[in-house]
């Protein structure tokens, strides 16, 4: 069985249909991505999976169990969990602090009113090990306003790792980041355990075609091809919407 | 439990008045709404309260006088904060206030737990004199009764058997119509309805096109400060002036509504305690002082404020002492001349009996006058309340 | 003219009073994100002022003019000298400028005494019209007309130039719009010394009806907020219907419910925000 | 055209430029890297007087920029394409162009940027030209902010990042459109990750490491030196 | 842990040794700081950990205050009395903060302040219970089963330690994972929700603890003050207190309870010399913000971080940070 299942999801604002009747399978261990042309509805097509929006007409499954009307925050309960294509994340508030709280929205102890956060050791154990994997623990102790965009993007990307999730969106992980920091995420992304499914959103070639074992091409919010990525990387259309003349397509 | 608590708060209490006796000075505490609406008619007193200490060498019952001023905010929490400094810090000995009377009621019992007299130069709550009386509060002023009970029977027999009553939705708009009603429908007439806009309403045309439309022989209106304003002015401006007759309450006599109005309050009937143009020896007097040193002319708070500070020189001098006990038994029934004439205060209610002057607002001049039609003499209040509860 | 009717006319006057002083209080706060709790004050200026000149003979539309000139210029002085710093934080916004309106009421009362007042209707209005038995002041008909005026004002320079999307911007990423070469310290401090320039207008309109004593500012302020609220922030549209509605029901209040009298612009604000919890015309917040 | 000699910025207490010193020539297009934090958007922000330098001079024409409030710097003829877009939420699309408008000065004969000549450029936002900024995807966003600072119809344009977000045939298009934009005689100074983005619409390469240039050459040099491609960008 | 126990033993000892510095009235006047104290905390807790501004909080002090007060006249036990504003108040909130948090910001103001002025006219009309505008008596006497408590001092004391009690409540909260929690809520609405949260139980949590708080402080004042009117409700208490908590620094559990401690004795102060007081109190509200650092508290750290940093200039800046942000808390 699948692990994610999107049947047949067409989403509109107003008169504006960014989404007709998209489907897609997400096996359980892929590492699928997606691309497709600037406003194409793939960030659309993310929201809609996470309950971000409500989607018009067909239906989203997990595991098949179908989550298009659970609540966006219970899905991360269930096993999903996602960044944004745009920073979300605790300005004001220290990397540490912001570990914190992505960590311990999975405890049996969140709704703990009297224990100091602080005595949860497993909490702080967890904590240490990411900044220390990530070897940013000389940055833990600074504001997350004060970090440099690329800082924050790779933040970004930890939060949502954090609650261990079985499958975990990531809207253009590396968007923003140098070359160098790109092939470390990249490189992070590709290490991480089969148990993580992925699907992932990106633009660079490079990331893409590092990490993907299938494919989805969305265009004008249909689904147009999906494939293996050589498949893709030989598509006349795929290469004439998106690569560009296929310049750089091989990377 | 209240025994206990006198005998415990007395202790620090004595030896405030210890202290005091033996210093040549008194303290007087002013406890007045000097700011929001309420300030110009603590402005009054104020300077009423002054003028007359100015004019007995800063003196009362012999002894120099120091005063406190304090703003309650017309808020009774406020109030008792201010209480509390001014009578267990300041130590002051006599308490001379309040505007509102929320703020009476509040002070009321914590003067009787300290021992402390209170001259109410203003609050005019009804309950003060009956359920709340207390032997250490004494009001100069009036009562929201004698206000409106002033002009009932005058209108009734004089203006018209049916009337409109309108006053703002507080505890003095009810009191000052439920006196009202009583008198006019004692001497004949009747209430055929009462409306209570909010207090602070910005518009009364609803009411007053209504009245318009009920064609009663005279609307009754009680409102003060700048309700009182509003209500005299759009009463002209929807037509109703001279149309059908006005009376009202003591506040629609009184300069601090006329001056600002002027023509407007042309043909008001009201029942008013004191206007600056009363012809007695004490109010000439008082008045000539009052414009040398204001540049104004006195209204019926700089009398409150003035007769406050008599009666306490008088009480003082005739106690030969400035303990609350000694005071007290000198101030139940005592009497004085008054710019507004004679007054007493009455024992059973410690509540002055004094004259209303039932008077037309008329033009003369150029100046609106309140133009005395009757006297009613000495208006006391009845001794418990006369209405059910 | 029936009851009904002079009661609507009533509502409507005070409704386009109300949008007056909150369309002032609106452009500030939900334009440029500012909480200014000194706009009753200013109002309250506003009417002193015009008082202050008509009493020296000075005719209405002068006063009127003066004063509007007087207040637009202390609007400019308090949000270069005090304002301006206090971009972005609303606490602080709330902490200054409720300092600063104890500061100007407390000024007013030395300066003007505390007597109450009221600002003569000007001669050529001061006249009613009668229909029928029932009688409406012309004064508030002009009050009316005003506000139609203002509203008319807003609509021209909200759609027809620009500056309503700079201001608009500003508010979004005050640095990017200066990126792009806009001044945008001239023009806050302009569309702040405009708010105040509205209080005072709406001070001297609102004299003949309202009167002026001390305090009148809070009992406007809280008044005008609610207006706002309802009405939805940063929308003069929504302030607009907002008052309107307001002022009606204030009237028709009185009628139907005369013993909710006092709450029931509060209970009618609760109402609105329960159903549309960013006001009438408020854009949904993302 | 543009000159930077000793460049000193801070955050507060933390020293961010330590002595930037650069210059980019008229109607040339230079393109600053540098790994993330390195310091490359404080110093597009010094320049554009988002920040103002502690020490050094900033030079533009004839004019010292340095201590100039933003706006001044702008109507001088800088335009400013910022990192992560900051479009306007509460303007429209067309809003968010034509609020930015200025005409082009008399004496330059650059094109003349109208909103016509944006939308001709970025057909999809004429489409969507009612709708609010933020409703557009972060592609389309990008391509506003270029079309608002085109806007401003500047002489020197300063772009973070321009290509970030974008699929790779409008990247390709963003290049095109640089090398179109120094024809009409704008020169260009632009952050960038994208190495061949950099190298094919740039005429000369700054790298900048912990807040100071390192490394300046030509792309050609760039792309044979591996070191340096290794050691400050992390190209393996 | 420790840092609390600190806190909790400086905070006693000043309990204790005030008396010995201040007058029978700087007593009395200190027990209703403690009180207000109290009161700005609850707000102070919203405002600074849930970014929930409310222009009508006064509506759970009046409901506190009044419970003692009508209640009083039943029941004699303070144990329950004081409990049962607890429970009223905290439902009271729980019930209309679930409607109330669905508006945000300004419009939360607002809906507040409706409910405070509901409220207020609630205790103005109820006048066969509440004697109305005029305010009523209180006749509960407080008496925790050690004899009734009567005395100025006693009455201190009790203040004083429930103040005690409500800030180590408040600081467990804070530092808790709930605590810290609504504070990311705060925040960041959208990324909480995205890493798995039901913001809205957070925000209503902190609310209802607040409103419970507030009651509490309604019903000590009740006890403290035997007296209560409507205005306890009213839209200018609540905003004095809105006020109080900005003077003392948002976002610091202390702090609005300083706020409150200054606000309160300025006021009476000022006003007892001059009858220009709202123009002294504005101009140094104003002052305040213009100087820049935030609340009071804000400058009592800003001030201490400047002189520990100058102490130990060995330290880094992280670690300087790190003084910083333990700080708040307290
Ligand atoms: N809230 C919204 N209201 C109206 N239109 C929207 C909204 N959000 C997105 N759109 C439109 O829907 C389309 C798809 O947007 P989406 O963000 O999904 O694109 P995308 O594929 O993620 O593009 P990109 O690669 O540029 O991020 C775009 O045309 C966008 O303008
Ligand atoms: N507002 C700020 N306050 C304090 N420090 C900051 C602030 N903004 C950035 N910094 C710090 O300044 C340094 C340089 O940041 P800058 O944004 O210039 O980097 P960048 O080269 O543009 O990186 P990126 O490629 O990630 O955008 C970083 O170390 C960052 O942590
Ligand atoms: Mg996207
Ligand atoms: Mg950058």
């Amino acid at each position: 069985m699948s692990l994610l299942k999107v049947e047949n999801i067409s989403k509109s604002f107003n008169t504006l249909q960014v989404l007709q009747n998209v489907s897609l399978e997400v096996q359980p261990g892929e590492r699928h991505v997606i691309i497709g042309p600037n406003g194409a509805g793939k960030t659309t097509l993310f929201n809609c999976i996470t309950s971000h929006l409500p989607i018009n007409s067909g239906a989203v499954y997990l595991e098949g169990k179908e989550i298009s009307k659970i609540p966006s925050h219970h899905l991360v309960h269930l096993g999903m969990s996602r960044t944004f294509q745009k920073n979300n994340l605790f300005g004001n508030l220290t990397v540490e602090e912001n570990l914190h709280l992505a960590l311990a929205s999975t405890k049996p102890y969140k709704f703990q009113v009297f224990h100091a956060l602080s005595t949860y050791k497993d909490l702080r154990k967890e904590t240490n090990e990411i900044l220390e994997q990530w070897r940013i623990n000389d940055r833990k102790d600074i504001l997350v306003n004060n970090l440099s965009y690329g800082e924050q993007r790779l933040l970004e990307v930890l939060l949502a790792m954090a609650s261990k999730p079985k499958i975990l969106l990531l809207d253009e992980p590396t968007s923003g980041m140098s070359p160098a920091e790109t092939t470390q995420t990249s490189e992070m992304i590709q290490s991480l355990p089969r148990s993580t499914t992925l699907l992932v959103i990106e633009h660079d070639m490079e990331v893409v075609f590092a990490i993907a074992d299938r494919l989805t091409v969305l265009h004008h919010g249909e689904v147009i091809l999906s494939g293996t990525p050589e498949e893709i990387k030989n598509n006349e259309l795929v290469k004439e919407i998106y690569f560009g003349g296929g310049a750089k397509a091989h990377a | 439990g209240g025994a206990k608590q006198e005998t415990t708060t007395s202790q620090s209490e004595k030896q405030g008045t210890d202290t005091a006796t033996e210093a040549e000075t008194i303290k007087i505490g002013l406890i007045l709404s000097t700011t929001g609406t309420f300030a110009p008619l603590s402005e009054g007193i104020k300077n009423g309260f002054e003028l007359y200490l100015e004019q007995h060498d800063g003196m009362l019952g012999g002894k120099k006088v120091e005063l406190k001023l304090e703003d309650d905010e017309a808020n009774p929490q406020v109030a008792l904060r201010k209480y509390r400094q001014l009578v267990h810090s300041e130590k002051v000995n006599f308490l001379v206030g309040p505007i509102s009377s929320a703020v009476v009621y509040a002070l009321r019992d914590e003067v009787e737990k300290d021992k402390i007299v209170l001259i109410d130069a203003n609050a005019a709550g009804d309950d003060l004199a009956w359920a709340k009386k207390s032997d250490y509060v004494y009001r100069t002023s009036f009562s929201n009764w004698q206000n409106g009970h002033s002009t009932g029977a005058y209108l009734a027999n004089n203006v018209g058997k049916t009337a409109i009553a309108i006053a703002p939705d507080y505890p003095a708009g009810k009191e000052v119509v439920r006196a009202f009603k009583a008198a006019f429908e004692e001497a004949g007439g009747k209430v055929v309805k009462e409306s209570y806009p909010k207090l602070g309403t910005n518009d009364f045309a609803t009411y007053i096109t209504d009245a318009a439309n009920t064609k009663p022989d005279l609307v009754y209106a009680f409102f003060a400060g700048s309700d009182g304003i509003r209500f005299v002015q759009q009463y002209k401006d929807f037509g109703l002036q001279g149309k059908i007759p006005l009376g009202g309450s003591l506040e629609f006599g009184d300069e601090l509504i006329i001056q600002p109005t002027g023509d407007a309050t042309e043909g008001i009937i009201s029942g008013v305690v004191y206007s600056p143009y009363l012809d007695n020896e004490q109010n000439n007097q008082f008045v000539e002082a009052y414009q040398k040193k204001y540049n104004k002319l006195p209204n019926m708070f700089s009398v409150e404020g003035y007769d406050s500070a008599q009666i306490l020189d008088k009480a003082i001098t005739e106690a030969g002492s400035i303990k609350s006990e000694d005071v007290i038994k000198v101030l139940k029934g005592i009497s004085f001349d008054s710019p507004r004439g004679p007054i007493t205060i009455d024992p059973k209610t410690n509540n002055p009996i004094q004259n209303f002057y039932v008077s037309k607002n008329t033009k003369k001049d150029n100046v609106i006058v309140p133009e005395v039609l009757e006297t009613v003499e000495k208006l006391t209040m009845p001794e418990t309340s006369p209405f059910p509860q | 003219m029936s009851i009904i009717s002079v009661q609507l006319l009533t509502g409507l006057a005070y409704g386009m009073l109300y949008f007056m002083i909150a369309a002032g209080l609106t452009i500030i706060l939900g334009v440029m994100n500012v909480v200014n709790l000194a706009h009753g004050t200013l109002f309250m200026l506003g009417t002193y002022i015009a008082f202050t000149f008509i009493s020296q003979q000075y005719s209405f539309w002068v006063a009127m003019l003066l004063s509007v000139i007087l207040t637009a210029i202390l609007g400019i002085i308090i949000e270069r000298l005090l304002i301006r710093r206090v971009y972005g934080k609303e606490l602080e916004q709330v902490l200054l400028t409720f300092g600063l309106s104890f500061v100007i009421a407390d000024s007013v009362k030395w300066f003007w005494g505390t007597e109450m007042q009221t600002i003569p209707v000007p001669a050529m209005l001061d006249f009613s019209i009668s229909v029928g038995e029932m009688v409406f002041p012309a004064y508030r008909l002009f009050v009316v007309l005003i506000g139609c005026l203002l509203a008319t004002l807003l609509w021209y320079l909200e759609s027809k130039t620009r500056i309503g999307a700079v201001i608009r911007a500003g508010v979004d990423d005050r640095s990017m719009v200066g990126a792009l070469g806009i001044n945008v310290g001239l023009v806050f401090t302009g569309v702040f010394a405009f708010g105040a320039a509205l209080a005072g207008l709406s001070g001297v309109l609102g004299g003949p009806l309202v009167g002026m004593y001390i305090g009148m500012d809070s009992e406007i302020l809280v008044t005008s907020l609610i207006v706002v609220v309802v009405g939805g922030l940063g929308s003069w549209k929504g302030s607009f219907i907002g008052a309107i509605i307001i002022g009606l029901i204030e009237t028709l209040g009185k009628v139907w419910f005369p013993s909710l009298s006092m709450l029931i612009v509060f209970l009618l604000m609760m109402i609105v925000l329960i159903i549309r919890p960013q006001g009438l015309f408020g854009r949904e917040v993302a | 055209m543009l000159e930077l000699a000793d460049v000193h910025t801070y955050y507060g207490t933390s020293h961010i430029l330590q002595g930037v010193t650069f210059s980019v020539p008229s109607g040339k297009c230079v393109a600053l890297l540098g790994r993330n934090g390195a310091g490359k958007s404080t110093t597009i922000h010094t320049i554009a007087g988002l920040l103002k330098p502690k020490k050094g001079d900033i030079r533009f024409q004839d004019h010292k920029v340095s201590t100039l409030p933003s706006h001044q710097i702008s109507r001088l003829g800088i335009g400013l394409v910022p990192q992560g877009r900051r479009i306007f939420p509460s303007l429209t699309i067309r809003e968010n162009l034509t609020m930015a408008a200025r005409k082009r000065k008399a004496n330059d004969s650059g094109t003349d940027w109208d909103i016509e000549k944006v939308y001709e450029l970025f057909p999809v936002l004429k489409e969507r030209e009612k709708n609010m900024g933020t409703q557009l995807s972060g592609g389309q966003q990008q391509m506003l902010a270029i079309g608002r600072a085109l806007m401003t119809n500047p002489q020197f344009l300063l772009m973070d990042e321009p290509s970030e977000g974008l699929a790779p045939v409008i990247i390709d298009q963003v290049g095109e459109i640089v090398c179109k934009l120094k024809e009409t005689g704008l020169s260009i100074l632009m952050v960038e990750q994208n190495i061949s983005l950099a190298c094919q619409a740039a005429d000369e390469i700054l790298i900048m490491n912990k807040g100071t240039i390192v490394w300046n050459g030509t792309p050609v040099e760039l792309l044979e030196n591996e070191d340096i491609q290794h050691k400050y960008l992390g190209v393996s | 842990m420790k840092k609390l126990s600190i806190y909790t033993v400086l905070l006693a000892l000043f309990v204790i040794i005030m008396p010995l510095l201040l007058s029978d009235y700087g007593v009395n006047l200190t027990a209703e700081i403690y009180i207000m104290g109290i009161f700005a905390m609850s707000l102070g807790l919203i405002m600074g950990f849930a970014g929930l501004v409310s222009l009508g909080h006064g509506a759970f002090f009046g409901i506190g205050a009044y419970t003692v007060a009508l209640g009083g006249q039943y029941l004699q036990n303070t144990y329950l009395l004081l409990l049962l504003s607890v429970i009223i108040c905290g439902l009271v909130a729980l019930i209309t903060g679930a409607v109330f948090i669905r508006t945000s910001k300004f419009y939360f103001l607002m809906i507040t302040l409706a409910f405070g002025q509901l409220m207020f006219a609630l205790f103005w009309q109820m006048k066969d219970w509440t004697g109305g505008a005029d305010g009523m008596s209180v006749s509960a006497i407080m008496n925790f089963g050690f004899g009734e408590i009567l005395t100025p001092m006693a009455i201190y004391y009790v203040m004083g330690a429930a103040f005690i009690g409500a800030f180590i409540l408040l600081y467990l909260y804070v530092n808790s994972p709930a605590g810290k929690i609504t504070r990311g809520v705060m925040e960041n609405e959208s990324r909480m929700n995205a890493l798995g949260y039901n913001i809205r139980i957070y925000k209503l949590l902190a609310y209802s603890l607040s409103g419970a708080l507030a009651g509490l402080a309604g019903s000590l004042y009740s006890y403290y003050n035997l007296y209560v009117s409507p205005d306890l409700s009213g839209w200018m208490f609540s905003g004095q207190v809105l006020i109080m908590v900005i003077i003392g620094g948002v976002g610091t559990l202390m702090g609005p309870a300083l706020g409150s401690g200054v606000f309160i004795f300025l006021q009476n102060y000022i006003s007892s010399y001059t009858e220009r007081w709202p123009l002294i109190m504005g101009a140094l509200l104003v002052i305040l913000v213009l100087a820049g650092k935030g609340g009071i508290l804000h400058w009592f750290q800003y001030l201490s971080f400047k002189f520990l940093s100058r102490k130990k200039n060995t330290s880094n800046s992280s670690s300087a940070k790190q003084v910083e942000k333990e700080e708040v808390v307290s």
